[in-house]
């Protein structure tokens, strides 16, 4: 395997200053709670449904608490409150929290241990539900042969949840691994998670547990039919990023797009709560097993991904840091980066191995993402995939193992049925073509590549030490990653974050903090 | 929407989305991508969206386009003849073979005129065949005789009746201005004019040929692109089944 | 032929020939391959050529065809509105704007609504530019505020009007059902309702935005792929001494 | 610069056998001619015109004489006894030659010398023509800058030389190196050239000297408009290679394809006629100093590119022996090879690298012709391009001199416009993308793609033993080289070979045999 030089004291001293960096907000995080992380709560204990107006229950009950100044106990207090005082179920107990009579102060004189007796069936049996699915899942997948990497991903995104489900077939027909559905544009926005099956979106779908449910199916259904396991992954990200986390688990999602960071930088939204919110997704993902997906390939369709290759090295880092506190294992670490440089740039194509390579060794046990060209696509859809195939060398050269396919059409609209059969013919092809190249090629010790990897992983490790030296909170406002700038107030749904009190309790999350 | 009739797929069930890509001889400018626009219009391309607009010669315009066409059309009403024998497996023809005929059966073939692509004619005809599958010789059945590139007619029918061949097979890449069809056809006429055109199985091949057309030209079938043996084979089977010809 | 008649060249004029690709909900057959030679000879293509048929889904067909287009437009009779400002060179911007106003211009400008895009109007707007194309703030006579990304009409509006901003500056990339219309149209309706939208420059931009659409729009310009910093500096100034905006 | 292992003692041993296999037939040439040789010194002294059919002058006069029995002198030794009964000029002499009154006996009673004598100042003013040409030629390439390899050479073939000169330019515009005319379909079998400008073309353009005149206009003006050296190519090969030998050198054209066996093998042209042909033609062009291109690339075309790999590089030295008999050097020989592996087998861009890096290697000094993708190519354009930039990149990385642009459109028609413009955008960005790839990698020693290149020079030395063993004539009989099988006698053009007279003369020949 061609491999390209890495200082593993380097390596060494980065993951130390990312686990310093983490631990500082770690601690901000655990004193913390946000409107996001409650509703999560709710609905795992198993409450559903949503208002005359289409609000969900979780929003209506959660919101209700949070006005009144007593969300800071943890919604799980007030649902015990409401099972204490007679509600019979946790359905009803939600009802009442939404719209019934609000509770009493006296009611709320429970302690931290009777919240959780209270709770115990409840918070067991979310547990479990998040348990059985990942069990099923995992079955699931063991019975079909096992894909070798890199896995092929693309998306889907019609607007309409049944023709996801359509597309999602035809992808796996043409050879797809993965498929995602995405996201309508402005979802990451909304602070609630509309409920049912979407047959009228926006440039996307939107991810609600129903959708979930139908892609799953026609997922099953093509790994059936196709004897090939079919991968499905959604958005956990955005101002709802635990709620879907959640709804992954159960709905028995195998990949999430989640990141530290990405909301912050690319959303606007609230450091604080971006923070808060990540770690609670997170908990449920690494119980569930889902592979996370990071975000840094954003960085470089933002800044130029010759000058910025090393941000994303730096956060890759710190998104590792914050996945291992919320006890996410190295081989569910879908670490981010992309083939985003210039192609005019001359020999850019041994910067972009330069990089593939030097992630892929520093995380060699981490099932990398890995980003097709975008920002430097055209709507000259034949060049495009030239681009995309070359792209595609890269990603089975360097052995990435979870490669987005390009789409010829990416300067155009969301890929058609045929843009997604022929980005899959060719990767195919290219795949093929090149099985062993990675196994027959070395790059010469001093040359360009080599220089490129020692040099990106220098200045991945400088720029950790600035962020550790002004913290994250100061550097990320002063446009460390993605030259955006961002402040620790501003942003949007820092009216949802909230300190904890000191008798806050939260059940489910404390399971999910011990572990098996 | 009646399910016979087929518009153009995108992702989306009657989108309609269809790609085109032209050149128009105008160099690029704000006038040219509407003329573009408007070009696309003429085709039937309902809010058509000029990708690209590139200079790709000087005074020359390439562009991608997408729209929606509003065009459809009914698949109930296409009725093409299609090669509809059952396709055989090696072992059932070399047993028809055996049963009906009791002989080999003979098979002359060429690339005829002033084409000289055999890989095509060698893909049905020699023992090795093309992508794995085996011609006509690696059957015990046939008695192949394949006579290469830039076969005139004349000599082709020659060599044919020398041997009496049950079945000439001929291949036709080149297209250039209907080359292909003018020497096939010439071909039929010769046959026709010597009286035997009824006695032998004709077989016309070749990446632009398709049934439809082989019988237009008086052919008893047509064979395009990814034709395999075993295809060609049961075909010549039946057919000679059909004319009844006799053990020799 | 008329030289202002533009038909599709391939390679020799007139020869009219185009490419499509598209797809059909039919298997691959003989049937489907004739349905789509007529689906491109609805289209206007004459003598198409159905050069593969591939199925692209279970039951779906993907084609590629070549036709010679019947088609022309004509291109004497096109008629779209083109920024026409005479770009400047970095000099001749930094001293007009010296000689003409006398101080620095305000420029303001912002992706709007849900939109996230910032890379295009960082590429106008910042120091950095875009592909070595520097931005506004690189020149000496603009004092340049970028609000960023997701950026709601009012909150620009109000930013501009508190900057005294000489030009606002909105880009939208976004343009799933027409979108980035309504939400273009509905910053100048606000503009106009509070009354001060002819004292301002306003200009549109994005990989979909035209001129045409930008004026339509109400708009003083519009500009789309690959502009130029030089070219969107000088349409300000120009625009700015036509309006005759006073020495603040 | 990533290498093959190369046994050099190996390579030698390939090129002494192919010496003597050229050696061979070298005998027979010499003591034969042929009416195309013929014809073409009639041209050489300057016989031009057609009768009122149409036939070149060149034609009539050599077959008169050739049915009269009379050219085994050569048509020279006919010049020298026209001009001696009394003909005032070359043109008046081929006049009577073609339909003047025969020669008596006793007008060809002069010796070879005389021949010479007589024709001396119309042989001087031949060479004359033929060195003008190329120092002009040398001239203005040497005005505008190097390029640096691959050059991009691509082909037009409207039908009509007008539009031919257009695409040329067009093609320049695009970034073309090279522009090739190419030919109708079945001039090979010609055996005479047609004459003037060819409007109304049969799948290519004729090759003519006015066409040749008309494509070289506009290379020049292209030239200069784009301060490019744009080059001119044709075929001088099929019954009238080496008058068109002639054409190619008076009318300034860089390169022909020309090749010691490929009208054998794909044109059923008689062997004999073949030998003599290529011979003398190659005298021309070594004077001319034009960069032949060999055929090769198509035997991969014909039969499978893994199996018979070999056949390339054997036939490789074979037509590198048959050039130096005719005064070839090496830096003259494009070589022909392919890339034509079914893409659908795994690892195949690893034997195609192998088999690239060989031949660069085993003839370092020679400009390499490159060949694209052809025979598994399909109508699925898009996909087709993304196998042109594997092809691209096996280009660049093992640094081969001339290469052929693949066409995303070869299965479906002659490119147009737009399918050369894009095929030259895709090939210019994987040049420049990957420009020094070949520099910064290294192959494994003892990995798949070394192993690949042994094989292939082991097996090509073991096929020229065997053609050495069983001669020439014998080996293309049993099918060594595309499968083809060819007797000695067989084949289109045998009646124009004839055995030279005792007392032949070709005072051209004599000269370009002597050098300068
Ligand atoms: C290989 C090739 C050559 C080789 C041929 C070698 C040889 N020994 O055959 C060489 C290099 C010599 C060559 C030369 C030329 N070629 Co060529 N060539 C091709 C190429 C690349 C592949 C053809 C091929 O072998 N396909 C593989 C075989 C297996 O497929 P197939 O022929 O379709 O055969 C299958 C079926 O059609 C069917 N079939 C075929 N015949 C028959 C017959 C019967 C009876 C049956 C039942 C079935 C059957 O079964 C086969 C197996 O499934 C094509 C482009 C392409 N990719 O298609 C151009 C192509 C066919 N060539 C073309 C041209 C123009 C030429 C030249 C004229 C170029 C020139 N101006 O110099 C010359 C002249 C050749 C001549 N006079 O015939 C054009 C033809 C355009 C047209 N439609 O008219 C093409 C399309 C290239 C292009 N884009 O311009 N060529
Ligand atoms: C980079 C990118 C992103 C980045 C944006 C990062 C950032 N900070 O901007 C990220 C990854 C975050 C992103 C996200 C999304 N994106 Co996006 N993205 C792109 C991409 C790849 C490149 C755009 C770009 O930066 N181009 C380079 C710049 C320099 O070009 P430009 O914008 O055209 O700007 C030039 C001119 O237009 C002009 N200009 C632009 N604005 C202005 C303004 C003024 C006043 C002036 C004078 C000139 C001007 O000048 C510039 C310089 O010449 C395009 C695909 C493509 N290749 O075009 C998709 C694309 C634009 N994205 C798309 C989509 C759908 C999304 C998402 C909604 C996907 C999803 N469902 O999750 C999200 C949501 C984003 C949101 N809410 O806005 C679609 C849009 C489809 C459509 N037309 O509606 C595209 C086309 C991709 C696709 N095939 O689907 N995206
Ligand atoms: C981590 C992450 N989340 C989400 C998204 C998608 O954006 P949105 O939040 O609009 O769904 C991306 C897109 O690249 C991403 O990388
Ligand atoms: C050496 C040589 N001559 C000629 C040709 C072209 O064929 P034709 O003789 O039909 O012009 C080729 C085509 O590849 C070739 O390689």
């Amino acid at each position: 395997m061609a491999s390209v030089p890495v200082d593993l004291g380097q390596v060494e001293q980065c993951r130390k200053i990312a686990s310093d960096i983490a631990d500082d907000v770690q601690k901000y995080i655990d004193r913390h709670t946000s409107v996001g992380v409650e509703r999560t709560m709710l609905r795992a204990f198993g409450a559903e449904g949503v208002d005359d107006q289409g609000v969900p229950i979780a929003n209506v009950a959660v919101d209700r608490y949070h006005r009144a100044g007593l969300l800071s106990r943890g919604i799980s207090t007030l649902v015990a409150a409401e099972l204490l005082s007679g509600a019979t179920t946790i359905q009803d107990a939600a009802e009442r929290l939404a719209f019934g009579v609000a509770l009493e102060e006296s009611a709320l004189k429970i302690t931290p241990e009777q919240v959780r007796a209270t709770l115990k069936p409840h918070t067991d049996a979310a547990i479990a539900r998040i348990d059985a699915a990942r069990i099923q899942r995992q079955a699931t997948k063991a019975s079909y042969p096992p894909v070798s990497n890199p896995l092929k991903y693309v998306i889907v995104a019609t607007g309409n949840i049944y023709d996801d489900a359509l597309q999602t077939k035809a992808a796996a027909f043409a050879g797809a691994d993965i498929v995602a559905v995405i996201r309508a544009t402005a979802q990451s926005l909304l602070d609630y998670v509309p409920q049912g099956a979407t047959t009228e979106g926006y440039g996307g779908t939107f991810a609600t547990q129903e959708n979930f449910k139908i892609i799953r199916r026609a997922a099953d259904e093509a790994s059936v039919e196709f004897g090939r396991y079919i991968h499905q992954t959604n958005y956990s990200s955005g101002l709802c990023m635990s709620e879907i986390a959640w709804m992954g688990a159960v709905e028995r999602l195998d990949m999430l797009l989640n990141d530290a960071m990405y909301g912050i930088l690319f959303r606007d939204i609230n450091m604080c709560r971006n923070f808060i919110d990540q770690y609670v997704s997170r908990r449920i993902i690494a119980r569930a097993k889902i592979v996370i997906n990071t975000g840094e390939d954003n960085y470089l369709t933002t800044s130029d991904a010759v000058e910025k290759a090393h941000t994303v090295l730096s956060s890759q880092f710190i998104n590792e840091a914050f996945a291992h506190r919320a006890g996410l294992t190295d081989d569910l670490l879908g670490l981010g980066h992309a083939y985003e440089i210039d192609p005019k740039l001359e020999d850019s194509f041994l910067l972009e191995i330069a990089q593939a390579q030097l992630i892929r060794q520093i995380f060699a046990s981490h099932p990398i993402k890995w980003m097709p060209p975008t920002k430097h696509k055209t709507g000259d859809i034949f060049h495009s995939h030239v681009h995309d195939a070359m792209f595609n060398l890269v990603g089975i050269t360097t052995n990435q193992s979870i490669e987005l396919l390009g789409m010829f059409s990416e300067a155009i609209h969301n890929p058609m049925l045929v843009d997604r059969y022929l980005s899959l013919k060719a990767t195919r092809y290219v795949f093929s073509t090149c099985k062993h190249l990675g196994d027959e090629i070395e790059f010469k010790p001093d040359g360009r590549i080599a220089k490129r990897a020692v040099q990106v992983l220098d200045e991945a490790l400088t720029l950790l030490r600035e962020v550790e030296r002004d913290s994250i909170w100061e550097s990320i406002g002063n446009g460390a990653f993605a030259d955006v700038k961002r402040t620790r107030t501003g942003g949007r749904g820092f009216a949802g974050v909230l300190e904890r009190a000191h008798d806050y309790a939260n059940p489910i999350l404390e399971v999910l903090e011990r572990g098996a | 929407m009646d399910s016979s009739v087929l518009r153009a797929y995108g992702d989306r069930q009657g989108d309609g989305m269809v790609q085109m890509s032209f050149v128009l001889q105008v160099a690029p400018s704000a006038r040219a991508r509407e003329a573009a626009k408007r070009f696309a219009e003429k085709h039937g391309l309902k809010e058509p969206l000029v990708a690209t607009m590139e200079e790709c010669a000087k005074g020359y315009s390439y562009f991608v386009v997408y729209g929606h066409s509003v065009h459809s059309v009914d698949f109930s009403e296409i009725d093409v003849p299609e090669v509809r024998t059952e396709s055989l497996s090696r072992t059932e023809i070399e047993e028809r073979i055996k049963s009906q005929f009791g002989r080999k059966l003979v098979v002359v073939g060429a690339c005829t005129g002033s084409d000289a692509h055999t890989v095509g004619i060698d893909a049905i005809l020699n023992y090795k065949g093309y992508a794995g599958d085996k011609g006509l010789e690696s059957y015990k059945g046939f008695d192949v005789y394949n006579l290469g590139a830039q076969v005139e007619n004349e000599q082709l029918a020659a060599r044919a009746r020398a041997l009496k061949a049950d079945a000439i097979l001929v291949s036709q890449v080149i297209t250039q201005r209907n080359c292909h069809k003018e020497n096939a056809q010439a071909l039929i006429d010769f046959l026709r004019a010597e009286g035997w055109r009824k006695d032998v199985v004709l077989l016309l091949g070749g990446p632009r040929i398709d049934h439809k057309l082989a019988l237009e030209l008086g052919f008893d079938a047509g064979f395009g692109t990814g034709t395999k043996v075993a295809d060609v084979a049961s075909f010549i089977l039946e057919r000679l089944e059909q004319i009844g010809v006799p053990h020799k």
